[in-house]
């Protein structure tokens, strides 16, 4: 997956971020997100206990003990606040967090996510990603269009281990921005030159095409 | 005073077979002296409850190698690979169980509370086998409070009643673990006089804390690395 | 910045026969400026929970003779007189619950924590009625968690963003009802610049405020006393 | 009841607790415990969020929102810390309390303890109670041998309303302490110049004499 492509989706994600809100980040893309918020002020929980999550320090000021869920040293913002693990799910599950974005291995025309486990292969690892999804106000997922091996990410059905029954409510990958409302998938705009059928092609899922949809070039 | 032991003293509390409740997230906030004890010892068939099994050869991940471990129980060993290797082998189990659920699970384990309804995990694999309930129209699974032996803890600074303060996200599970095994060993950077800290500063209140442990790391660019 | 509101605009956010969290210990750490404006108001029909019913005429205790009140819920009514001759009468609706169950009940409100299971109160008339359960040999009764549509609350002081500090024992309720309400108004003795409290100080982080008023009453002689 | 009787009990009581236990105790004669102390210093637990109570200020440095669970001013012992409801009956019901000291209505003669409701009055407050009933490591009933009518207070079966099954460890009335051991009652020692038939009269309950029972006067 390229830079630009990872970049272009942190960037559209962040314009649905608005003024204000907290927001938790899961690994991969989202991590990017911070840098194109621009004057946007979002105030980032994080997992292992804080709010108020700050940029990457210099290397003078990297302290492995204030570091971020994906194990990065970071830095605290202005009014951050600390606490321990169970009053950071208290948070998380609670629905204290506005939005979270995560990165996904499938989601279905419903929005069903799949985003800890690949059937077949090991399953030692599920983090807090279930609480997230269970519990976040607001879910977007950010990810590439198709998995590495070239296949549908966005399908008909999960066939990898559901997340949880909660859905999300928005997917953006490099080609296109889709909304989840009442079990349907909705195409709100492109991001890339992609056609409409060539999308429908690599997108198993079905989604409907709105007529405000924003199609890039068509 | 709380008793103040040397590290190889604390594991006289420790017993081959044991439910050990280990403090941290990564290496952050681990007890790294009390587990170099464990693996210098002769404890074995131990399970560990801990969000993960550290790193490769760090902190828990020492342990594991040292192939004093029967069973885990966190949310995240993937990233060890000596935990993936050990769990193929057969040579270690290993439990799965979400990261809030693991947090709330242990909380309640010290809080005189048998058990737990959430909504994290329904519908999912890790709910199979698992009680479902519907509570105003939502659906939960039941998930049973977790209790330790022994919970063996970082903090930052103990007073000298056993009030603990943490620092920063090195924080993490060590609170709710402190309140949820029979004896809890706390290793700290440095004990000071009782009365240092303020009344709102405090952390873990000292009834929780049964012996506190002097760390044998120093801290240095950010990190603990091994005194010599 | 947190939106700040004068006391008589914060009440825009509760309804008649709305269900209201109210902080509160006796009278410390109750958000007596938004009391007032609750007595002054036209709300009625609603039900209060909060451990007690503040005292006679003072606290909660001006809101039930008011004749504001359906229905309290919490664990302490009968110091309050004329709770016991509302209750009497029929004029009040009293639920009662162990003190430290509505304290858990209203964190797992908050938790997205659907119930719990609780050795308290199990085998006793409060258990009437309440599905029991027996954890690895122990019995437990289960209770379901408490929310409300708006949560008052008291903090010493709030910072621009809206984290909060409490005043010693005023704390008690305060942090588990901030959690546990769809709407939650924070009122405090001073506001404060957003950076004045460390990231260890703050008790009630911000996320959980969504309002903030300021206290009418001022301290003298460690009592809150009305300003004139 | 007279002044000295609630000093009697006050003072057995205290031997009772060892040095460094935390303690909570319950309303009436437990909350004159700490002085008579002496030189042993216990942790008091003050379930309205205080661990490390000390006794009441001078009245320059009263302080309405430093309160014990009695809603009286108090103060706070070096090492105190602060913390919320939740936190504090995490302590109590989880086992943290080494000792709770309370008064009763009714003791029956395994130990069951009826401490917060009267029969026919009306009901409206339980507090803390059933919770330190039912958490505490020990229980320690500290009350008047009979009920203000005269009527024994440690009964064969209780009248009044349980606070729990978990049952009482001793109880400690101006005339006697007993001990309750796997569902029986056990005189331990007396108090006052009450001959052992006296005491059975004026004790409901069956009670077992043992030879080591220090009788004061006989």
């Amino acid at each position: 997956m390229s830079l630009s492509d990872r970049i272009k989706i942190a960037k559209r994600v962040a314009q649905e971020l608005k003024e204000g809100e907290i927001v938790n980040l899961g690994v991969g893309i989202p991590t990017i997100i911070p840098d194109y918020l621009d004057d946007k002020k979002v105030y980032l929980q994080s997992e292992n206990g804080l709010l108020g999550m700050g940029p990457t320090p210099s290397d003078d000021d990297i302290d492995m003990d204030l570091i971020s869920a994906s194990k990065k040293p970071v830095s605290m913002d202005k009014g951050a606040s600390l606490f321990d693990s169970s009053d950071s799910f208290l948070m998380i599950r609670g629905g204290h967090i506005d939005t979270a974005v995560l990165g996904a291995l499938q989601v279905d025309e419903t929005g069903e996510v799949a985003n800890w486990a690949v059937p077949g292969e090991t399953i030692l690892g599920v983090g807090g990603a279930m609480d997230l999804v269970a519990g976040a106000r607001r879910m977007i997922i950010a990810s590439m269009h198709l998995s590495k091996d070239g296949s549908p990410k966005i399908v008909k059905k999960l066939s990898f281990p559901s997340s949880g029954t909660r859905k999300a409510d928005m997917i953006v990958t490099e080609h296109a921005v889709f909304q989840f409302l009442e079990g349907k998938m909705y195409l709100i705009e492109t991001l890339s030159d992609v056609s409409i059928e060539a999308l429908r092609e690599m997108t198993d899922a079905e989604f409907h095409v709105l007529e405000k949809t924003k199609v890039e070039t068509n | 005073m709380k008793k103040r032991l040397n590290p190889a003293n604390a594991l006289q509390f420790i017993k081959s077979g044991d439910t050990l409740l280990v403090g941290g997230f990564g290496l952050s906030g681990t007890p790294l002296t009390l587990i170099d004890e464990l693996v210098k010892s002769d404890k074995e068939n131990l399970t560990v409850i801990s969000n993960n099994l550290g790193e490769e050869g760090k902190g828990l991940g020492k342990l594991l190698v040292a192939g004093k471990l029967k069973k885990a129980k966190g949310s995240y060993f993937t990233t060890n690979r000596d935990a993936v290797k050990a769990w193929s082998k057969g040579e270690l189990e290993i439990e799965l169980i979400p990261q809030g659920t693991l947090a709330e699970a242990i909380r309640c384990g010290g809080a005189g509370i048998g058990g737990f309804y959430t909504k994290t995990g329904a519908g999912t694999k890790l709910a199979e086998g698992k009680e479902e309930k519907v509570i105003d129209g939502e659906s939960y699974i039941f998930e049973k409070a977790i209790k330790g032996d022994v919970a063996i803890i970082k903090a930052l600074k103990a007073d000298t009643l056993g009030n603990l303060i943490y620092d920063k996200t090195a924080r993490n599970f060590n609170p709710v673990m402190a309140t949820a095994a029979k004896v809890v060993i706390a290793e700290v950077d440095e004990v000071v006089e009782a009365g240092s800290f303020t009344p709102e500063e405090v952390v873990t209140p000292h009834l929780y804390v049964d012996y506190v442990v002097v760390n044998q790391y120093v801290k240095k660019g950010g990190r603990y690395i091994e005194s010599i």
